[in-house]
């Protein structure tokens, strides 16, 4: 079963890469760029049958290892 | 909006400091008020718990240009140099967000060095964590580690020295100091007093977004019921900018442009307007509406107390503005006017064409409550260890016990992280007694190090005191240079508690005797309390940060044994104290009884002479005898080359134990060329130092006649295995 | 011998590489990245640090800014490329060089003095150097494990564009000595004209024997003449 | 018009990340996770009425900036 996990800044959170990322952008003459934030992002295969339980794994997963709470938000779904 | 008592709580002032600003303002103050009041009075930029304490420190001296109440102290190092150095903590962001919390701690403590001038050139830190075993402990480590090295390494200054504790006292509260050191020419040093009236106030650097908001905290959906709920966020480094916000200052500071610069620390923008207006004894109006913000619809409130960082406040001359605008467009940087000095003596906030805010200065700042709190006097415990009660050791095991303990370990694992060569500066990098930078473009240098000792401060503070000042100041001694002056980072338990009270007046008792002595002055430093909970607080720690001049530098003295057959001599007297040892503490989890004896006397007259000896080049290696006595040191000394020792154990030996472990102060073990030692024992004796020549070193093994023989490579192996198993 | 060194927003070894040359008797001059030309030089320096904060990935906002397309024509040209640690890294961002610099095995950023051994020593950069010769040079960075596709490796390897590869300090070239991960243990290639070298290890900062040694001297003596 | 973009390493390349993150999660007794692997996130706002004009723009980002196409592939989603 497979899921996929996008991790991202909390808003109110100073994003400096973001930013240095969007004023490049902009640079390079992308002027309808509105706004862009940058986040990680993972892939995730775990051998469970039942989707619940595998996702409460992945779950886990996130707040002990892959996301620091203190400053991001995360999302799973299931692809 | 009515101010209620759960609301001033909230913001961590007391009912009585609440009724005390209604009488200084003569009226109940607004929330944006009663918020700037909040960050003036705390203790982090008040010090009204410590002050009275703090006055009896030294801090004057031939060698002092600018001592304490500066964002850092100042000294002179000779032709037209100057040092500018500090420490501060960052204890509490570091244990919620260690990475972040660690980073924003080097991050701002940069800026106190560079807003004076300085281009900063060595950083170093002091981490303290709680016991390995601990859960949360692995994680901190690894956060506040790489978070020290994600922001110097990528600002670009060498991180070279500092030091790692672990102890239980900090499972709850760690401790993070970092210290920052720069240069600067002696005619080019800015401080932050405000002159003449109606200048600009100049915003600079990163946007303002609603980080670290404290005393709002909770209360804040109350506060506004039709915004959205607004938490505080975590702090986040941008190492990036602040290199830019570094470079630019640096630019603008090449010409007459400033009247005064201030960064904005903790309580930003409060707390540097409030600053620059308090020293200049002017009044300062800002117009809030033009603070670059980050985020939308953010209130005066926010922008007051926000602690974004990488942010700076500047005072400009008439007519400079356009051209101070320029370097910063060409850094990429925010620069925005946003008030103006005023000759009313008050903080004016507007926003939207409104006064929203007006406090007399004085009120925020000289008026500020200070006070006397109630301390009491550490009992001293007695000496009562009797070593024959003790199951036997082997001498050997006892020194694998030490060196392999995570307090003893080797911790290249953490320099390693650390970019300790950028700027091509670094004579001697972290793993010696200081560090060695050189003063670009000259001959001469400047050696660091920090140190503390919470186990001997907790046990007697004034000896404890005394005796991080001492050790601090052989540290710096032991790489040939001449200290100069400290800096330091008080961090002690919970202010009101009477016992923490005393471990403070105390502790700083010991430092100001040791300072007084040595010439030693306190040119800068930081007080952190509330570390643990009122039931539980850590040790007292206060942490000592020295620098010290090298004033021609030939080659970098260190402690690693640099040859075969060369002698080694003891300095100073060996009583055998192994109260407090970490002999004791790592063999048979004792921690009793009193810290070493520290003799002031001893302390000055045989670091004297053993400068003199290294100015005169008669020693190889040289190395200062403290944790874990002569032979540690003596491994340490041997695991950093490829020479071991050869040791005579003395002869009218009472203990062995004592003798190798115990921990008296005062002690330095060198090296010398063999054909030399009649000229370096006519100079000891000549001034009345006491020493001892105690063996050779020889290749490849670490041998006392008769008791152990160890190979220097298993040594090194021992000393290195800690982190990796952990 | 006249050289440029190109400084980006939060370059850091700038003065460093800047004090090497002078030292080493180039005449340099720093050239900021928003200008649209270089002045005349024989070798152009990309340094050290960590341009725009290493944001996104290691060297790449840097390769869109102003003055590359100015490094590139120059390239092509002929004029001398060194592009050193984050300088590497955007050499490779840019194209002038092929491969990428990956996060260090590890994935801890490592300063620490290792050795390297000199694998072409017939190139405008490394001919004061003997074949095979040991150095021991400092480096400082966290992404520094070079990858590159298959025959691009073959490439390197035929065609001698491999310029020094991690060893221990007796010359073996393994697994323990590789610091970061590196494919083939490798710590700076050439692009095939030969005009080009991107390396991990800071040359700059081994020039003075009262910091370091001097290992990093034959480097830019091999550059001057 | 937002549309997310997520960043994969190739296949044959190696990912130090990944696999680091992967042996800290089986050592912490996560014992059926099959693979994971780690790569970025965007989320990017354009100021276009036209959806291919705004995606063809979005592919433009990701070729010229955000993506370093000789070792990572790319997906661009629109939400
Ligand atoms: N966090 C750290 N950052 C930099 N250097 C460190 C750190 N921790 C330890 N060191 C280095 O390790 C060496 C040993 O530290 P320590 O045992 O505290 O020395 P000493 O007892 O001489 O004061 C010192 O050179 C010190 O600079
Ligand atoms: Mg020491």
């Amino acid at each position: 079963m497979k899921f996929s996990i996008t991790v991202t800044l909390k808003k109110d959170v100073l994003d400096p890469q973001g930013k240095v990322v969007q004023n490049t952008l902009i640079n390079m003459g992308m002027n309808n760029l509105k706004s862009i934030r940058q986040g990680k992002h993972f892939e995730v295969e775990v051998e469970d049958k039942d989707q619940t339980l595998a996702e409460k794994k992945v779950d886990m997963m996130c707040k002990k290892l892959l996301v620091n709470l203190i400053i991001e938000d995360y999302k799973i779904t299931k692809i | 909006m009515k101010i209620t008592n759960q609301i001033i709580e909230k913001h961590g002032l007391k009912l009585e400091e609440f009724k005390i600003i209604k009488k200084l303002i003569k009226r109940e103050p607004n929330l944006l008020e009663l918020g700037v009041f909040s960050a003036m009075w705390n203790e982090h930029c008040s010090y009204k718990s410590s002050r009275i304490h703090l006055k009896k420190l030294p801090t004057k001296g031939k060698q002092v240009i600018q001592g304490p109440g500066e964002n850092a102290g100042v000294i002179d190092i000779g032709d037209d140099d100057a040092i500018i150095f500090k420490i501060e903590s960052h204890n509490h962001p570091s244990f919620i967000e260690p990475y972040q919390g660690a980073a924003t701690g080097v991050g701002g403590i940069l800026r106190d060095v560079f807003t004076m001038g300085a281009r900063p050139i060595a950083l170093l830190n002091s981490i303290h964590f709680g016991s390995p075993k601990h859960p949360k402990t692995k994680s901190l480590l690894n956060g506040v580690v790489s978070g020290i090295g994600g922001y110097g390494n990528c600002i670009g200054i060498p991180t070279v020295a500092g030091e790692t504790k672990f102890n239980e006292t900090y499972n709850e509260n760690i401790l993070v100091n970092a210290m920052a050191v720069g240069h600067a020419k002696k005619d080019k040093i800015f401080y932050s007093k405000a002159k003449g009236i109606n200048k600009s106030v100049v915003y600079v650097g990163s946007k303002t977004g609603r980080d670290g908001i404290h005393g709002a905290s909770m209360a804040s959906a109350e506060f506004d019921e039709n915004s959205e709920e607004k938490k505080p966020t975590v702090q986040v480094g941008d190492p990036f900018t602040e290199k830019l916000l570094l470079e630019a200052c640096l630019e603008l500071m090449k010409d007459n442009s400033i009247i005064s610069i201030q960064d904005m620390g903790a309580a930003g923008l409060t707390s540097s307007s409030v600053e620059m207006a308090s020293k200049g004894d002017l009044g300062i109006e800002l117009d809030l509406e033009k603070v670059p913000c980050r985020e939308e619809n953010m209130t005066p409130y926010e922008m007051m107390l926000s602690e974004s960082q990488e942010r700076m406040l500047i005072i400009l001359e008439d007519h400079k503005e356009k051209n101070a605008k320029k370097i910063f467009d060409k850094w990429d940087l925010d620069f925005v006017i946003i008030g103006k000095t005023t000759n009313t003596n008050n903080l004016t906030l507007k926003f939207k064409n409104k006064i929203v805010g007006e406090i007399p200065i004085e009120a925020l700042a000289s008026k500020a409550p200070i006070y006397d709190r109630k301390w009491s006097k550490r009992k001293p415990q007695k000496n009562e260890i009797n070593l024959k009660k003790l199951k036997k050791i082997k001498i050997e095991d006892a020194l694998i016990k030490i060196l392999s303990s995570p307090n003893h370990s080797n911790k290249s694992w953490i320099t390693d992280q650390f970019d300790q060569n950028v700027m091509c500066d670094t004579v001697q990098k972290s793993g010696s007694d200081a560090a060695i930078v050189r003063i670009h473009n000259k001959d001469k240098a400047i050696a660091v190090s920090v140190d503390s000792s919470a186990n001997y401060c907790k046990s007697h503070p004034i000896l404890g005191g005394k005796q991080i000042v001492c050790e601090n100041w052989r540290n710096l001694i032991a790489v040939g240079a001449k200290p100069l002056a400290i800096t330091n980072c008080l961090n002690f338990g919970n202010p009101e508690n009477n016992e923490i009270m005393g471990e403070f007046a105390e502790c700083l008792e010991g430092i100001k005797q040791a300072c007084e002595f040595l010439n030693y002055p306190v040119v800068s430093g930081n007080v952190s309390f509330y570390n643990g909970t009122n039931k539980k607080n850590i040790y007292p720690t206060p942490v000592i940060g020295g620098v010290g001049l090298i004033k021609k530098l030939s080659k970098p003295l260190n402690h690693e044994f640099k040859k075969e057959n060369s002698t080694l001599v003891l300095i100073g007297k060996t009583f055998g104290h192994l109260e407090q040892s970490c002999f004791l503490r790592e063999n048979y989890s004792i921690i009793d009884g009193l810290p070493p004896e520290v003799n002031l006397l001893n302390e000055k007259n045989n670091g004297e002479n053993l400068l003199n000896l290294i100015e005169k080049n008669y020693i190889l290696s040289s190395h200062d005898v403290s944790s874990g006595g002569l032979i540690t040191a003596l491994s340490e000394m041997s695991i950093g080359s490829n020479y071991g020792v050869k040791i005579q154990k003395p002869k009218n030996l009472t203990n062995l134990m004592k003798y190798f472990f115990g921990e008296d102060q005062a002690r330095y073990i060198i090296e010398i060329d063999t054909k030399n030692l009649p000229k370096v024992e006519k100079i000891l004796k000549d001034n009345d130092v006491y020493y001892e020549n105690i063996g050779f070193t020889q290749k490849d093994h670490f041998e006392i006649e008769g008791e152990l023989k160890i190979s220097t490579k298993d040594l090194f192996k021992i000393n290195n295995a800690w982190y990796n198993s952990y | 011998m006249k050289s440029s060194v190109i400084v980006f927003p939060g370059s850091n070894c700038d003065r460093d590489i800047a004090v090497a040359l002078e030292k080493m008797q180039f005449k340099n001059q720093m050239v900021w990245h928003k200008d649209t030309s270089l002045p005349k030089t024989d070798l152009i320096v990309i340094p050290g640090g960590f341009s725009y904060g290493d944001y996104l990935r290691s060297g790449a906002i840097a390769g869109k800014s102003l003055i590359i397309d100015e490094v590139i024509k120059a390239a092509d040209e002929g004029c001398l490329v060194l592009g050193i640690c984050n300088g590497f890294q955007i050499l490779t961002e840019t194209g002038l060089l092929k491969g990428t610099l990956l996060r260090n095995k590890n994935l801890k950023f490592i300063n620490k003095d290792v050795h390297i051994k000199v694998i072409n020593n017939q190139t405008n950069f490394s001919k004061k150097y003997k074949k095979d010769q040991i150095l021991k040079i400092n480096i400082a960075h966290n992404e520094g494990n070079f990858f590159t596709d298959k025959t691009h490796l073959e490439e390197l390897t035929k065609e001698g564009l491999i310029a020094f590869k991690y060893c221990d300090e007796k010359g073996n070239v393994s697994e323990e000595s590789n610091p970061n991960g590196s494919l083939e243990n490798i710590a700076g290639i050439y692009n095939s004209k030969r005009n080009i070298l991107g390396m991990m290890p800071h040359p700059e900062r081994m020039v003075d024997e009262l910091t370091s040694n001097k290992d990093g001297v034959n480097l830019f003596s091999s550059l001057l003449n």
